[in-house]
């Protein structure tokens, strides 16, 4: 049914006392009945029910949340990293409290706050059924009736002495496009922020700030000019080679020496000598002639220092294998190839 | 007949009484006690809306210089990112110096909002009333201010985000045993209470602002206002709302000075562990922070016309104040002097001998004379609490005092750490003078801007209080009287 | 003209609150887009390197990668060591033919880096593929049927966490020293 | 064209400011990074694995040996080699920013003329051009060919010069500079001489002392072979049988050496030798000590009044005799004659003297030219300040056509009066092989940058050696930073082209050179049969010792007689009130350190001063001529005047204002250019008594205040630690 | 390194088998005889050169930027001209109870519980400076500036220790660059530690072996033998920081005569 808004104006509380009560009496309902003032009257001063408000209890419950929400940011943290400071115990209480106290503060006040604007359905952004004389002092009583009626409570209004009655629809009420745009607004630029925020927190955009430390001036391993060692020098762990002299191994050939040399001739031989290494491995194919056959006689017949040599320096279509094996490495291989010539 | 506040008659147009002598007498408790003094609100909504709307030259001016050096500020702080800490006066041993003490200062500023609006609030000083609002702005801004500077003294500020507790790539949070820790969730909580707190205060003012108002302005307070209508519901909750936030909002003011203070006696540093440091910091801010809302007071009513809302006797209520914290000071203070001057630990009685007898003694001694002395000779006279430029005087004392006195604790005992080898003096250079300064004016030009944006004075308030006044007769002598409506 | 652009902008987005959502999912996904991470590592290879080939033809990944069991970096095969196969096999293909220029002009191969972490991370392969006893897919995935190399994980600090704060039997895995200096 | 840039230029990218940091930044920065991997490997480099290299330290004379680690082919610390006999594993403060010298940005790269001298300006030429110049100019000048070296020139390239000079009947090189100077070296050679028929610089044992007086000996800081003092000292403190040495040490001056020791004894300047005469003298007469000690005393103890001698040292008598009496009962009492003793008119007089204290006790100084004579291996021999004069004289004579100058600097460290730059002036052609341009640089014609010890072969005889003989590698660890040209190579290059050079030098470049010495080497510590095997093991484990370290040969003192000489000063006591106390700082030893950022930027132990140059002076001097810290003092001397900054400080005497030697470069780089201010300018050109020496130590100076004052650097709270805030 | 590849056989080429072994933690501790600190300062540069401190320009010396890991703090004792300089090495102390890690708010400095280390995550810190205000040992470093390092010097930089940028507190580490080091190859080859294997750079080239250095919890080592003698003394005991840096006083057995 099509409502509407009678707003009668008083210029003090006695007489707005006496138009409520002949307002009841005329059979409305104080829910249809609200008092407006630029001043806050008490409820008993205009014969008005007591209201009670139930932000306290929200306010409480916020607290509560608070509780929580401090806990799981101190203990989240301790459980999270369990990293050991100061010599203070993983769960220090002293602190928490500290946190938590703040938190639960703060979630009561919120709540308080977001209580206060949902019980009075606010915000309402536009021009409420109001009057400028409100402001200046007088008590307006509004009445809301379906509009049949409204001729009837208007004369009462008057008869009670009011100086002015004014009439709004209520379509004017709430004025709901401004209403979507500030509230839409503001959610974009909050989800945007979060958004952002959370894209930086994940490392999805990186910004390398100069002082990040992520790449630094010294020199990474890998990273260009690649420099050598004069080759002339010999490092302390001893030269590879001595000129005109046999290289002495430096492994005695033992299990352990063998094994190691299985898994170095699994990864760097035997893809061309093959797995017993009769130079029948997957890439033999590509090579004329075919890999040497490690257990063959012309192998059996070689030096160590002679493998030493070819592994060192490679031999017609073998590379050099230098960089792959350090020199000790070298004389683990040897001594499996040995092993498999048995 | 005694004269009752009555509720038949508006109270703005009571009549005085026939017998001439008791009609001087009401006149001149009227024209003493605002509450007594009620006009029809519409003319106080008048007294306020009015001067605020009219931005003459002065206002201008005010704000180009404020906002050059707030500019000025901000363009320091990002010379100092981009160059690195060391363009300070900073050192290896004073690692701390210029803007911890601005924090700490303006933590301290901040507390007076609180203390006024809320805790007379709760404790029913109706002539706080006019006062209140200014208090809670100069709150809110202060402490906005206090936030940056922890931010503006971290070498890599980029990074602060690491300090919020968010899930991330990393696994990682903050640390909950940090005092720093501390500090972000306490001044956090009491920040955006203090804003919410004005915010509902304001809220019927913006009401009766949008009816008067026009043009942009009208625009602006329709928004702001939330649709406050001013229904006995509306009423109702916010008086409750109030509470809860005036209840809540007291503990956390006690909290947030106390964690300040934990930033310095948490730590090894002779001088600072102390454990009087908490209270001793709170009264100290309560000190400094009614002496800074004594100026923006007198400020805002010169600015403002403000002359029929403040009068003498919320100055002097002031002063009084002033005067009680000031004692209490002193006595904290007392009690952490004691200790080094009794027991004679090598490096306190340095720091102490320091104070007394070395370079800082003419720093000491100037924060003792505007702390104590001048206070104490001064406040007792209710000539001068009543006299407002005497008042703000001793006011602005108590400001250099208390920075002073934080600046010693800061900038001065941090050099002298246990090894001799490692003492240091800091000297301040540019980049902080300049950022400080900044700092003073963005805390002015807020409340300037603030005071013509929204009532600073709460018209609602202040109208309520008037309601419920009135005089009383006893014999010949006619007394203020108030009702209790509740 | 650029505060036209934004005025142009502006408008769009005050019109409705759903055209300004739609504003804000364009930015971040721009962002997203130069943020890199999506973007192909292989495509800025001086050399097309296929490295499944390689795999199915048996070659070990410690082969070309020789410093990883004795060294904190994984090395890279010196241009020689690609020669050494290469002077027989596959000799016509175009991408070897390159890789000749490369040795015959004594350059070295800038090959572009496909995983990485930050310098302040100091990352052993020799740790993790003895005493941690992984393997290179844990990290780098089925390298083998890739043609052109990606990395399967962003390694964030949270990656690496994952995995050294299961090592029940050596909770100090978390320390900060294993991985920070 | 992204992949093009390199990671390098990525930061300075990103170093260049927000704008382009965020720019790159949208992109993760590993599209930048490059692995580059090598064209050809080198054998024994793992990537992001270090490879050791030993070869010998070059920051000082001594010689120690060190091994560079080497990360990616880069040099990235030196630590001593702890096969070496010499130090043991340890090193110096010098010796660790030796790496500094490897990659100094304001390093030479190619060979450098300059049209006109000192105008700075230099044009680039290229090798070749440059050798043959030098050619050219060797051919013509023939025997008018002098060549002024510093201590630090390695033996190999000693042995070099001397040959090519040898061929042309040119003069032997000169080798002269201020660190050997002002360490003594030549003077303690002469004494040893005398004293023990060996000529040649004295090592003291500590590690078996249990009393060692030490006159003016700086042997913990910068004398000699500081480290391995600094590892005798360490053995000495903690003896095995349970003993700990008492040390005495007798300076003017607080230095770290006075610091460490038991009994700091701070005696007048240049009456070392009389405070060991009245020691003789005191234990020769009061009989004391061990069976034997007082007779050997009576022989040798000189004739002079003791209380005098008391007085005029500034130490009362019954100090005197307690000392004497701790000495003489010490059954390992060593005394060891300093630096400093060098610089005084009585110098050799101080050094026999103690010596002699030496003799009574019976320790003869272990390893006084121990390297058997046979290893076929040149060394150099110091020359005393009269060589240098006479080289000059023939300078200004005409009779130099050519000057070539390595690892030394005359034009800054020569006293103006030497007249050194005068002299060079009348030098057609002088070539310097300094790797940076240094001041002697700006007044030669011709630069011929030399490689750094880390770039270059070598060997060093390590002089002291400490009882076994050592002979010490150099090699290159890593690849030439610059180019540089080793001047061993320059020289083996030109002499293919004089006939006579060429028979005398017969080796194509410095490696086949270095081959044949080591070849012609006895036995080592460690096997090696051919002579490949040798070089390779030389460079291997650093050098070359024998196994196990051969027992010194004792020395038997020759008869010799003790004088007590006094000091004499330039200088009146009336104008100029205060002795001069020049010493060489720690770090920056006699100004070749004062290149190096980490030399200059570590504080100074004693004043905790960095980056400048001070005066010290004792607190009752400040006091009369109302001096503070850092205000600018006038010093002056009879032959000049500096300005320098004050320091006052406990530790030195009243009469006596110290001034340490390194500062006040005008060229050297950009860390050493226009700091502090030169201590040489104060001194003169007197000779000492005997020997020959520059009298360095016989200067009294005068204090004036300019009014000016600057901040002193230095690191210590001078309130908290020296003048305190008035509470006890 | 040989031993490497067995370790690599025993597990065999099955992937993701967890490390065998326990970690095995360590206490490790720092003993400083100052009766044979002669203050050369060759442990001052050897830790620049080893940690890639920056040498700081005269004009940030003056204003009191000087930034060195180990510094030696040279105090009088005695009166008048009796004065003696005696010399203390001061670095991190390395705290059991460090103050300066609880303040820290981001986790920067913390403590590790594997090496008994007071460890500084350069790139987690944010600069808040808390930590080097609570350091009663002033022995934090911060970086005032960003560190110029000139020309070819940057090659001369340790690649295993972070370059600080700006902003970043750092401080003496025990080089522990050089403790994982030793550990990661003791873990490869399937070992302990011995004692003696890491040293750090101070004292490893320290000339008169003042400095010692290795892991109390092993009673073979030679700093454990040589703790609990008469000389020995903590920097600020009474603070309750339970550093891991011993000092002996000088003087020695016979009381230092003189």
């Amino acid at each position: 049914m099509a409502d509407t808004q009678l707003l009668g104006l008083f210029n003090e509380a006695a007489s707005t006392a006496e138009v409520i009560e002949r307002l009841r009496r005329a059979g409305l309902g104080d829910e249809q009945v609200s008092v407006i003032s630029s001043v806050p009257y008490r409820s008993r001063m205009l014969r008005r029910p007591e209201i009670t408000s139930r932000i306290s209890a929200v306010a409480g419950i916020g607290a509560l949340v608070g509780v929580v929400i401090g806990l799981a940011i101190t203990f989240g943290t301790y459980l999270l990293n369990p990293l050991p400071v100061g010599g203070q115990p993983q769960f220090p209480i002293p602190p928490t409290l500290i946190v938590v106290f703040e938190v639960t503060m703060l979630g009561m006040m919120w709540a308080a706050f977001g209580a206060f604007l949902f019980i009075n359905r606010m915000p309402v952004f536009g021009q409420p059924p109001f009057s400028e004389d409100v402001v200046d002092g007088s008590i307006g009583v509004l009445v809301q009736a379906e509009v049949s009626r409204s001729a009837g409570i208007e004369r009462l209004l008057r008869e009670a002495g009011a100086s002015a009655v004014e009439r709004f629809d209520s379509s004017a009420r709430a004025n709901n496009r401004t209403w979507i745009k500030v509230m839409g607004g503001a959610g974009a630029a909050v989800t945007l922020a979060l958004v952002l925020v959370s894209l930086l927190a994940y490392d999805v955009i990186k910004i390398p700030f100069p002082t990040n430390m992520a790449d630094t001036v010294s020199i990474a391993h890998l990273q260009g000019p690649r420099l050598a060692a004069p080759a002339e020098a010999v490092p302390v762990q001893g030269p590879v080679f001595i000129a005109g002299q046999p290289a002495v191994p430096q492994v005695a050939s033992s299990p352990s020496s063998i094994q190691r040399g299985q898994v170095l001739f699994g990864i760097n031989c035997l893809m061309c000598h093959g797995e017993k290494g009769q130079g029948n491995g997957r890439l033999a194919t590509y090579f004329n002639p075919k890999p040497a056959d490690l257990t063959g006689e012309k192998v059996r017949a070689f030096a160590d220092s002679d493998i030493f040599l070819v592994i060192s320096l490679g031999r017609g279509q073998m590379p050099s294998l230098a960089e792959n094996l350090s020199p000790t490495s070298r004389w683990d291989v040897i001594n499996y190839v040995r092993s498999l010539q048995k | 007949m005694a004269e009752q506040a009555s509720l038949e008659s508006p109270v703005w147009n009571r009549p005085l009484p026939d017998d001439p002598e008791l009609a001087a007498q009401v006149r001149e408790i009227r024209e003493k006690h605002l509450l007594q003094d009620a006009r029809p609100p519409r003319e106080v909504a008048e007294k306020v809306l009015g001067p605020m709307a009219r931005l003459g030259r002065v206002f201008w001016l005010a704000l180009i210089v404020l906002g050059g050096l707030t500019a000025t500020w901000l363009a320091t702080w990002a010379y100092q990112a981009y160059q690195g800490m060391g363009v300070t006066g900073l050192n290896r041993t004073i690692m701390w110096a210029p803007y911890i003490v601005n924090f700490v200062y303006f933590i301290g500023i901040g507390h007076a909002g609180t203390f006024i609006s809320a805790a007379l609030r709760v404790l029913k000083f109706e002539w706080r009333a006019p006062i209140s609002r200014a208090a809670e702005s100069l709150t809110v801004f202060a402490l906005l201010v206090a936030f940056t500077m922890p931010l503006i003294h971290m070498g890599r500020v980029w990074k602060f985000y690491w300090m919020l507790p968010f899930p991330n790539q990393r696994q990682l949070w903050p640390n909950p045993r940090s005092p720093i820790f501390w500090d972000m969730t306490a001044i956090f909580t009491y920040l955006t209470c203090s804003m919410l707190f004005m915010y509902l205060g304001i809220l019927p003012d913006i009401a009766i602002a949008r009816e008067k108002a026009s043009g942009w302005r009208k625009r602006l307070y329709t928004v702001l206002a939330l649709g406050w209508r001013g229904t006995d519901r509306e009423w109702k909750h916010l008086d409750t709302t109030l509470n809860i936030f005036s209840y809540g909002i007291i503990p956390v003011m006690f909290s947030v000075h106390t964690v300040v203070s934990w930033d310095f006696a948490m730590t090894l540093q002779p001088g600072w562990n102390s454990s009087i440091f908490g209270p001793y910091f709170v009264v100290g801010a309560l000190y400094s922070g009614v002496g800074a809302v004594i100026i923006i007071m007198a400020i805002l009513r010169k600015a403002l016309h403000l002359e029929y809302f403040l009068r003498e006797e919320h100055f002097n209520a002031m002063g009084k104040f002033l005067l009680i914290l000031s004692f209490t000071w002193v006595y904290f203070y007392f009690n952490d002097y004691l200790l080094p001057w009794y027991h004679k630990e090598p490096i306190l009685t340095v720091i102490f001998r320091l104070f007394t007898s070395g370079w800082a003694a003419p720093l000491w001694f100037t924060m003792l004379i505007a702390n104590i002395l001048i206070p104490w000779a001064t406040l007792w006279s209710r000539k001068v609490r009543s006299s407002i430029p005497a008042l703000v005087g001793v006011a602005l004392l108590v400001q250099v005092g208390m920075y002073i006195e934080r600046y010693l604790i800061v900038a001065v005992t941090l050099g002298y750490p246990e090894l001799p080898f490692d003492w240091a003096v800091y000297v301040p250079r540019l980049p902080e003078i300049l950022i400080t300064l900044g700092v003073f004016a963005f805390v002015v030009l807020g409340i300037t801007v603030l005071s013509r944006l929204v009532p600073i004075i709460p018209i609602w308030e202040v109208v309520e209080g008037q309601l419920l006044q009135g005089t009383r007769r006893i014999g010949r002598a006619i007394f203020p009287a108030k009702t209790e409506a509740d | 003209m650029f505060s036209s652009l934004w005025w142009r902008v502006g408008r769009f987005a005050r019109t409705s609150p759903a055209r300004l959502f739609l504003l804000a999912g364009v930015v971040v996904a721009g962002a997203l887009a130069l943020s890199g991470s999506a973007a192909p590592a292989g495509t800025t290879q001086p050399i097309a390197f296929n490295h499944q080939v390689m795999v199915q033809a048996g070659v070990q990944c410690l082969f070309c990668h020789n410093d990883a069991l004795r060294s904190p970096s994984p090395g890279m095969p010196s241009v020689e060591l690609c020669m050494g196969c290469h002077k027989t096999i596959g000799a016509g293909r175009p991408a070897i033919k390159q890789l000749a220029d490369y040795y015959a002009r004594g350059e070295p191969i800038p090959w572009a880096r496909v995983n990485y972490v930050p310098r302040f991370v100091y990352f052993s392969h020799k740790v993790h593929l003895t005493a941690g006893g992984l393997n290179c897919e844990n990290c780098h995935g089925d390298v083998g049927h890739m043609k052109v190399v990606e990395p399967v994980a962003r390694m964030s600090m949270g990656w690496c966490l994952d995995c050294h704060s299961k090592q029940t039997n050596a909770p100090q895995l978390r320390d900060c020293v294993i991985c920070h200096r | 064209m992204t992949e093009k840039i390199s990671r390098r230029d990525f930061l300075r990218l990103g170093a260049a400011g927000a704008a382009t940091g965020v720019l790159a930044g949208c992109t993760s920065p590993r599209r930048w990074v490059v692995l580059e991997p090598f064209v050809r490997p080198p054998e024994q480099q793992v990537s992001g694995v270090a490879t050791w290299f030993a070869t010998t330290c070059r920051q000082c004379p001594a010689g120690c040996g060190v091994i560079v680690r080497l990360m990616n082919g880069r040099a990235v610390k030196l630590e001593g080699n702890p096969e070496h006999p010499l130090n043991r594993g340890k090193l110096c403060a010098r010796g660790q920013a030796g790496l500094q010298m490897l990659y100094h940005p304001d390093r030479l790269s190619g060979p450098l003329l300059q049209s006109t001298r000192g105008s700075r300006e230099f044009s680039a030429i290229d090798w070749n051009e440059g050798i043959n110049r030098l050619f050219q100019a060797l051919a013509k000048a023939g025997p008018a060919v002098a060549m002024l070296g510093g201590a630090t020139m390695s033996d190999h390239l000693f042995d070099l010069f001397s040959k090519l000079l040898a061929a042309v009947d040119a003069p032997p090189p000169v080798i002269y500079d201020l660190y050997t100077e002002l360490g003594g070296y030549r003077m303690l050679a002469q004494a040893m001489g005398q004293v023990y028929g060996r000529a040649a610089l004295p090592a003291y044992r500590l590690a078996e002392a249990d009393v060692v007086f030490s006159f003016g000996a700086e042997f913990l800081g910068t004398w000699t072979s500081a480290v391995r003092y600094g590892v005798e000292y360490g053995a000495f403190r903690s003896q095995p049988y349970g003993k700990r040495g008492l040390l005495v040490h007798f300076e003017p001056r607080q230095s770290s050496t006075a610091v460490t020791a038991d009994d700091y004894v701070a005696i007048a300047p240049g009456s070392e030798g009389l405070v060991a005469g009245a020691l003789l003298r005191l234990i020769a007469d009061g009989n004391l000590g061990l069976a034997g000690r007082a007779e050997s005393a009576r022989g040798l103890a000189p004739s002079l009044d003791v209380e005098q001698a008391a007085r005029e040292c500034g130490l009362p008598l019954e100090a005197l005799q307690r000392l004497a009496r701790r000495f003489a009962d010490a059954e390992h009492a060593v005394a060891i004659p300093g630096g400093a003793l060098a610089g005084s008119s009585n110098g050799m007089h101080a050094a026999r003297a103690i010596e002699a204290l030496n003799v009574v006790s019976g320790n003869a100084p272990a390893g006084v030219n121990t390297t058997p004579p046979d290893l076929g291996l040149a060394r150099k021999s110091l020359n005393a300040f009269t060589d240098v004069q006479s080289l000059i004289a023939r300078m200004r004579a005409g009779e130099v056509q050519m000057l070539l100058i390595h690892s030394t600097n005359p034009a800054y460290e020569l006293p103006e009066a030497a007249g050194f730059l005068e002299a060079l002036a009348q030098v057609p052609l002088v070539v310097s092989f300094g790797a940076m341009v240094d001041e002697t640089a700006v007044w030669s014609d011709l630069i011929l940058p030399d490689r750094s010890y880390l770039e270059s072969f070598g060997y060093e005889v390590v002089s002291p050696d400490f009882g076994s003989p050592v002979v010490s590698s150099q090699q290159p660890v890593v690849t030439p930073v610059f180019d540089a040209r080793t001047t061993g190579d320059v020289l083996l290059t030109v002499a293919r082209g004089i006939p006579a050079a060429a028979a005398a030098m017969p080796w194509d470049d410095e490696v086949d050179y270095l081959n044949q010495m080591v070849a012609g080497l006895p036995e080592a510590a460690y096997p090696a049969s051919t002579a490949e095997e040798k070089r390779a093991r030389f460079q291997q484990h650093g050098g070359w010792w024998p196994a196990p370290a051969v027992a010194a040969p004792t020395l038997r003192p020759q008869p010799f007689t003790v004088t007590a000489e006094r000091a004499t000063f330039d200088g009146n006591e009336t104008d100029y009130p205060y002795f001069l106390h020049v010493y060489p700082s720690v770090l920056l030893s006699d100004g070749r350190g004062a290149s190096l950022p980490l030399l200059q930027g570590v504080p100074d132990p004693m004043t905790t001063i960095a980056w400048q140059s001070w005066v010290e002076l004792h607190p009752a001097t400040a006091e009369r001529l109302e001096i503070r810290d850092g205000d600018l003092l006038r010093v002056t001397s009879p032959h000049g005047e500096i300005v320098a900054a004050a320091y006052v400080t406990p530790g030195i005497r009243p009469d006596t204002v110290a001034i340490p030697a390194g500062q006040g470069h005008q060229d050297l780089g950009r860390f050493a250019r226009d700091r502090g201010s030169n201590v040489v300018q104060l001194l003169g050109a007197a000779l000492t008594d005997e020997g020959g020496g520059l009298r360095w130590n016989g200067v009294r100076v005068a204090l004036a205040r300019t009014g000016k004052r600057i901040a002193t650097a230095s690191l210590e709270s001078k309130v908290g630690v020296t003048e305190g805030l008035g509470y006890e | 390194m040989s031993e490497l590849e067995t370790r690599l056989l025993d597990r065999g080429q099955s992937a993701a088998a967890a490390p065998k072994t326990e970690l095995p933690s360590h206490k490790w501790t720092m003993l400083i005889d100052l009766d044979k600190c002669t203050g050369c300062n060759a442990c001052v540069v050897a830790c620049h050169v080893e940690n890639n401190v920056p040498i700081r320009s005269e004009r940030e010396v003056i204003r009191g930027h000087g930034q060195h890991w180990i510094r030696i703090e040279r105090y009088w004792e005695g009166e008048g001209d009796a004065q003696r300089a005696t010399f203390l090495p001061m670095l991190c102390q390395q705290c059991s109870n460090a103050p300066c890690e609880p303040v820290c708010p981001v986790y920067a400095s913390v403590h590790s519980e594997r090496e008994n280390l007071n460890l500084q995550v350069y790139n987690r810190c944010v600069g808040t400076r808390f930590c080097g205000n609570n350091c009663p040992y002033r022995a934090r470093q911060f970086n005032w500036f960003a560190p110029q390092f000139e020309g070819p010097i940057t090659e001369m930089l340790n690649p295993d220790v972070t370059v600080r940028s700006g902003g970043v507190m750092e401080k003496c580490t025990f080089c522990v660059q050089r403790i994982r080091r030793v550990e990661e190859d003791a873990l490869v080859e399937g070992r302990p530690l011995r004692d003696g294997e890491m040293v750090p750079a101070c004292a490893q080239t320290c000339p008169t072996s003042a400095i010692v250095f290795g892991d109390r919890s092993d009673p073979q080592s030679q700093v454990a033998q040589r703790l609990g003698g008469q000389r020995e003394f903590q920097v600020l005991e009474h603070l309750g920081t339970a550093p891991n840096v011993y000092y002996l006083k000088a003087g020695g057995s016979d009381g230092g005569a003189g």
